[in-house]
């Protein structure tokens, strides 16, 4: 019933990792673009690249261990209440050891390059005069504050021009909330006494999301909210037309 | 084995208790009082009408006898609204409360309502002192459920002074009136609340009444 | 089962049973280590609180606040429930006095001073009448820093504040931590005094004899650990303290 | 030839002293009425007493009730007599210590502050399954209230409640649900000891977290915990009196993580016998240490930031405030020091004993032994380093985040030894497809998910999308439903024999496992794709974008009830009707399955002496 390391029950197991493999780095494609929200900003942009790439490195690991825990059921099960017959006693397997250590250490080192250098892309921080978006959360509300050439705008959905940088200054007058645009991968809490900040260039016209990611009382499920990526014309229109805060 | 069979039995009997205990700790904590759901009066087709009010306390409405467990905290008369969908709703809210400033003075404007403005005490504004809110009237929905609705009018804090009028259990002077109306889009479950810090809490004035159903939010149904 | 050698001399079951002392105290000395181990975890984490505040000294709140001047809390219950209360002013406080905290510190290393000289006398000159009458001063020095740590927790600055209808007499953050630090060294006296308690009168009861010395050893240990935390909470607090 | 080691249990000790005293009466129940005599007297006198004027007023009183019930709860089932007797010099005589252990006592011993280590061990298997149970029962209903868009089954205000009961209850259940029953039961067994280094120490960190867990579940009577698992300040000052409850809950309960580790940590290193070198220990014993020592750095964070979000609350402190110059970030980072060691802290024991299983279920030793211990002590050192990489998207130090992201990813490395030690293990090996097999390569599956889906949350551009998202709460799911309890069941199941003298029902057991198994990958897999899709977590109600995958997540979740309620059923029944296993039903060669079942009291009537490792299958014929 169990014949250990004979050619035939290898070639399956290669097959086999092989398959998985493929299988994993086709779900890695089609996953993101199938479910994740409309991409609209570099952010996001890099961030689908990102999940690509991790799970092309990852797939052979997760499938190598599959198809070996695989292979020991077909092959190496005892079924049965009787003890089955001492395995040969390996202890230690040092080039096993040693390559199995090295390969980890190898995808992790190729992750962190990755990652360190899509952060410090990104890093650079609002670059020459964005346009500059005050964004208050309460309980349980986000409001919007531009400024118009000395006039102040409030709105609580969040209009933004195409193509041009916007810094948002976000802060909470209450307890902490968080501030997240999935369609533009970016994210950041909104502290009580404090004021942090996150940029983006929006790159798409159309709606997205506005939701808190911070669990902020009675009504954190409905502190939600919509916004438009509009053109700069339409934009500056709209900005002319709401009233200002007097 | 009967040291093994009560452990199998204790075992089985402490799960039930923690499952009671878990049950009864459910039932206590939703023990807050479900009032029936508030109708919007037909005034005339496509028109309806509702009459609110928000109190200093939680006499008036449903929140058990004397108020409830806590009689002193700010409540509204009703919290689960119903309207019908694509309507006009002609809304009237007495509130009786004094007040102070907002957190955030965004809520001092009228936003959402039909022409932008409210009537209050027969005067018409589109915004009021964000240093003297009672409270506010401010409806939401979850965008993708329904049609997205916003609707925000502040309750200036009430004034006034005078002979005292009687609601329910408690007695308060004469209320500012506030008038608005909005039009419901297609069905679907909104929420409202009250934006003024009026929890009497630390952190923003949003615990106590402001972080418990039924005193100062709802649900407002279009159906 | 080849690797239980049970062919080998075994010794008698009682072993184990009423092991030799030094075994004993070995293992309880390595207990009493790894407790500190967790306490100076615990000061570690406090002294980071200390030094965060300070550092963000967020508002500029670190030893200011907007609330009322005045000394006690029913002055202006009254006021506030009527809401009628003037503006709120920003408060600033001043530092606890430095020479008080180094009072109670040093009452508590002269207690653990008194301690190391009680566990001597125990081990080298096998006094154990004279372990009890120093382990009873020690527990005495203990009780008096329990006592000046209840005052100068009374000590710590309050702002009262109100908003609404609620109201309360509030500590900055500065306030704060050293609510805890004091708060903490008490919580230690009192374990301190619990212990000396116990030495002494298990010493005069004979229950602690020169056989048990090691036992005055392990709460020694703890006690001049309590000691040195004193030392380095006061050192730190009465150093940095305002914002230049 | 273990016939030496058989001899009928406590033949040859003391016999019980048969002396009366009320200390002897003390049970669970009188602990109960103890609790609530002086919670009772504590709510009144702090009622009476304090000023309710005071915007604190109920915290103070909530707190003091909760002291008052901890302190009745101790003192009336027995706790403080220890400490009282140190006091007064009245130390235990032998008889003493043999009657507290509960020597010829029956069952009742089960219900009683008994210093057996194996009584205690026992006491926390039901300890966990009833914490697990609770918080089974409020997962079913956060999702049962998630099974459609829109607040139905209850409001925003319960299921706000809910979910942060349901974490920190789950947290706790599997924080004690191997270290708990087995670093207690089998342990000291596997070093050739007779108990633990400190019997009463032992007794008092079970009874201690039976006293917090008792608050931590009255929070749900007391307006819940409406602040998410995590506690995040400051909406923790908003919360009502249940937050009081469950910040004292937390304070005991890191005191009595605190002595469970201090026992075993000292157990280990002291009380091994003869032989037992630290090179032959069996390595679940390594792994209860290096857990235990790690459990030792982190709780006492986790004790500090509690008092202070009770201080905050109850003395209107301005730790959280930032009114009074305190930071919510503060407690982000107390928190989290606290936070992420504390899930290797619950990982390490279920990856030794599954190491424990593989060697003696596939009839080979453990693969790479030293790389094994090395694997984990690396994962605890690394663990301490990573905390802020929950806090990537809360704006805390921006700067730090590309260092805090290279240590986190690091962690892969020894998370990938685990696999090699596993996989090592089995491999070639003679697999004996028994109940805890089952569970362990499920264990190897889910571990995989888990893993990985950690590697992408580590990465910062990737986290600003998924933070806070189902995304985080399926890959978490992953690696405590998935891993670490498929790991607890499968060491539940390998010495269970070792318990009851019967097997865990097998076939019942199987059917447990394919139905918890399938429901895992339903309800997670469906959750990992609200994730991507954008929902966050912790909302009662959500745009109808999410709507079928939390359905398809509700079904998976009734899945995993359905199986964790067979497995509940296998557990009662086979206890006293299973079959009869004997003292070493897996043919193993640890020490604990050389002592007769269940094991006499002081476990061993001579103590063996240990001349090799116990993984030695294929070296020299197994005689039998």
């Amino acid at each position: 019933m169990m014949t250990t390391n004979n050619k035939k029950s290898l070639r399956l197991f290669f097959i086999g990792w092989v398959l998985l493999t493929a299988l994993f780095v086709v779900i890695g494609f089609v996953a993101p673009h199938h479910w994740m929200p409309r991409v609209m900003s570099p952010q996001e942009h890099m961030t689908v690249v990102t999940i690509i790439l991790f799970t092309a490195l990852a797939a052979p690991v997760a499938a190598g261990v599959y198809a070996v825990a695989l292979h020991l059921l077909r092959h190496q099960t005892f079924r049965g209440n009787d003890v089955p017959p001492a395995a040969p006693a390996v202890r230690e397997n040092s080039v096993l050891t040693v390559s199995w250590l090295a390969t980890s250490v190898l995808l992790t080192v190729v992750v962190l390059v990755w990652g360190l250098g899509v952060l410090a892309a990104d890093d650079g921080g609002a670059t020459t005069n964005p346009l500059v978006v005050k964004v208050t959360g309460q309980q349980w509300l986000w409001s919007f504050a531009y400024e118009d050439n000395g006039k102040l705008v409030e709105s609580n959905t969040l209009n933004l021009p195409e193509n041009r940088e916007v810094e948002f200054e976000v802060t909470s007058e209450d307890v902490t909330h968080g501030f997240w645009i999935p369609q533009m991968g970016i994210q950041v809490d909104a502290n009580v006494g404090e004021i942090t900040k996150i940029h983006t260039t929006p790159n798409q016209l159309g709606g997205f999301d506005v939701r808190c990611t911070q669990f902020c009382g009675l009504n954190h499920a409905f502190m939600v909210t919509t916004g438009d990526v509009m053109t700069r014309q339409q934009f500056n229109s709209w900005l002319a037309a709401q009233p200002s805060r007097s | 084995m009967s040291r093994i069979r009560t452990l199998g039995v204790a075992a089985g009997s402490v799960l039930l208790g923690a499952a009671l205990l878990t049950g009864v700790g459910v039932w206590l904590a939703d023990a807050s009082p479900h009032q029936t759901a508030l109708k919007c009066q037909q005034v005339s087709s496509g028109v309806c009408s509702l009459n609110l009010s928000t109190f200093p306390d939680s006499l008036e409405g449903v929140h058990g006898a004397n108020g409830g467990p806590h009689p002193d905290w700010v409540s509204y008369s009703n919290d689960n609204i119903d309207v019908p969908a694509n309507t006009t709703v002609n809304v009237t809210i007495d509130q009786y409360d004094s007040g102070g400033s907002l957190n955030n003075a965004f809520f001092d404007r009228v936003m959402g309502t039909i022409g932008g403005t409210a009537t209050i005490d027969g005067k018409t504004v589109s915004q009021v002192d964000p240093t003297n809110v009672g409270h506010t009237f401010t409806l939401r929905g979850i965008p993708g459920n329904g049609s997205s609705i916003f609707v925000s009018v502040p309750l200036p804090a009430d004034g006034n002074s005078g002979t005292p009028v009687t609601i329910g259990g408690g007695s308060y002077a004469k209320p500012v009136v506030v008038q608005f109306s909005f039009k419901t889009g297609s069905k679907g479950v909104y929420e409202w609340n009250c934006e003024y810090p009026c929890g009497g809490s630390r952190e923003g004035q949003f615990g106590e009444a402001m972080s418990t159903f039924g005193y100062m939010s709802g649900t407002l149904t279009v159906e | 089962m080849s690797h239980v050698d049970t062919h080998s001399e075994v010794h008698g079951h009682d072993e184990g049973h009423h092991e030799p002392p030094e075994v004993v105290d070995g293992r309880q000395r390595m207990a009493i280590w790894i407790f500190i181990f967790g306490d100076v975890i615990v000061l570690s984490a406090m002294l980071f609180t200390y030094l965060y505040l300070r550092g963000l000294n967020v508002g500029g709140h670190w030893m200011s606040m907007w609330g009322f001047q005045g000394k006690s809390y029913a002055q202006y219950e009254n006021l506030a429930n009527g809401s009628g209360l003037p503006a709120a002013t920003l408060i600033h406080i001043k530092p606890m006095s430095a020479s008080f905290s180094w009072l109670v510190t040093g009452v508590t290393a002269l207690s653990a001073l008194v301690v190391i000289f009680a566990e001597r006398a125990l081990r080298v000159a096998k006094n154990v009448r004279g372990f009890a009458s120093l382990s009873a001063i020690a527990t005495i020095i203990a009780v008096v820093s329990c006592v000046l740590s209840v005052v100068q927790l009374h000590h710590i600055p309050q702002i009262f504040t109100a908003n609404n209808d609620s109201q309360v007499m509030a500590y900055t953050a500065y306030s704060s931590v050293m609510m805890i630090f004091i708060g903490s060294s008490l919580v230690h006296l009192a374990i301190l005094v619990f212990l000396g308690l116990g030495l002494t009168i298990r010493a005069s009861r004979g229950v602690l004899n020169v056989e048990k010395w090691y036992q005055a050893r392990l709460v020694r240990l703890f006690w001049v650990w309590v000691a040195v935390t004193a030392v380095i909470v006061s050192a730190l607090t009465t150093t940095i303290n305002t914002i230049h | 030839m273990t016939t030496t080691l058989t001899s009928p249990a406590g033949a040859s000790l003391a016999p019980a002293s048969t002396g009366g005293g009320l200390a002897r009466k003390q049970n669970f129940l009188t602990g109960i009425i103890g609790g609530f005599v002086f919670g009772f007297i504590a709510w009144a006198l702090s009622h009476h007493f304090f000023d309710n004027t005071s915007r604190s007023y109920s915290d103070l009183v909530t707190t003091f009730t909760s002291i008052g019930w901890m302190f009745g709860f101790w003192l009336g089932i027995g706790a403080l007599n220890g400490p009282f007797a140190w006091l007064i010099g009245s130390d235990q005589t032998r008889a003493d210590q043999l009657y507290y252990a509960g020597e010829n006592q029956g069952k009742v011993r089960y219900w009683k502050y008994c210093t057996d280590h194996k009584v205690v061990g026992v006491q926390y298997i039901i300890m966990t399954m009833v914490l697990l149970g609770a918080g089974g029962l409020m997962a079913m209903g956060i999702r049962t209230e998630l099974v459609a868009p829109g607040t139905h089954f209850v409001n925003q205000q319960v299921y706000n409640g809910l979910i942060a009961v349901h974490g920190m209850l789950m947290i706790l259940a599997l924080i004690v649900a191997v270290a708990g029953p087995w670093a207690n039961f089998v342990l000291p067994i596997m070093c050739g000891a007779r108990d633990m280094a400190f019997p009463r120490l032992n007794a008092l960190s079970l009874w201690t977290l039976v006293s917090a867990a008792f608050l931590l579940l009255s929070t749900l009577a007391v307006g819940s915990l409406p602040v998410g698992w995590v506690v995040l300040a400051p909406i923790t000052n908003q919360a009502g009196p249940g937050m009081d409850f469950f910040a004292m809950a937390i304070v005991v309960f890191s005191v009595s993580t605190t002595v469970a580790g201090v026992n075993t940590i000292c157990t280990v290193m002291t009380m091994r016998t003869k032989g037992m070198t630290l090179s032959r220990l069996p390595i679940f014993v390594w792994g209860s240490m290096i857990a235990a020592a790690l459990g030792l750095y982190a709780f006492p964070y986790f004790f500090l930031v509690e008092t202070l979000q009770l201080l905050d609350r109850t003395e209107s402190t301005s730790f959280f405030s930032a009114a009074g110059g305190g930071e919510g970030w503060l407690q982000a980072n107390l928190f989290w020091l606290m936070g992420h060691p504390e899930v290797y802290v619950i990982l390490i024991p279920a990856v030794a004993a599954l190491f424990e299983i593989a060697s003696v279920m596939s009839r080979k030793p453990v693969f790479s032994y030293r790389t094994a211990i090395g694997g984990m002590a690396g994962l605890a050192g690394l663990s301490i380093l990573v905390w802020a990489h929950h806090m990537f998207t809360t704006g805390w130090a921006p700067t730090l985040g590309g260092p805090f992201m290279v240590t986190t990813e690091l962690i892969s490395i020894p998370t990938g030894v685990f696999f090699l030690v596993l996989v090592g293990t089995l491999w070639r090996g003679h697999i004996w497809m028994k109940l805890p097999t089952y569970w362990m390569f499920g264990f190897i599956a889910n571990f995989i998910i888990a893993g990985i889906t950690g590697i992408y949350l580590s990465d910062i551009p990737i986290d600003n999308e998924f933070h806070g998202t189902m995304f985080v709460t399926a890959h978490f799911h992953y690696v405590f439903v998935g891993s670490v309890l498929f790991g607890a069941i499968a060491a539940l199941a390998f010495w269970y024999p070792k318990v009851t003298g019967r097997y865990l029902d097998e076939k019942l057991g199987r059917i447990s496992f394919w139905l918890t198994f399938a429901g895992v990958q339903i309800t997670f897999m469906a959750m990992f794709v609200s994730g991507l899709k954008g929902m966050p977590r912790r909302y009662a109600s959500y745009s109808m974008l999410f709507e079928h995958s939390n359905f398809v997540t509700t079904v998976g979740a009734y899945t995993i009830m359905a199986g964790m309620l067979v497995l509940l059923g296998a557990l009662i029944t086979s206890w006293n009707k299973g079959e009869a296993s004997g003292p070493n039903p897996w043919h193993a060669n640890s020490l604990e399955w050389m002592v007769p079942t269940p094991p006499p009291l002081e476990n061993f009537d001579v103590l063996p002496v240990i001349t090799s490792d116990p993984y030695n299958y294929g070296e020299e014929k197994v005689n039998s």
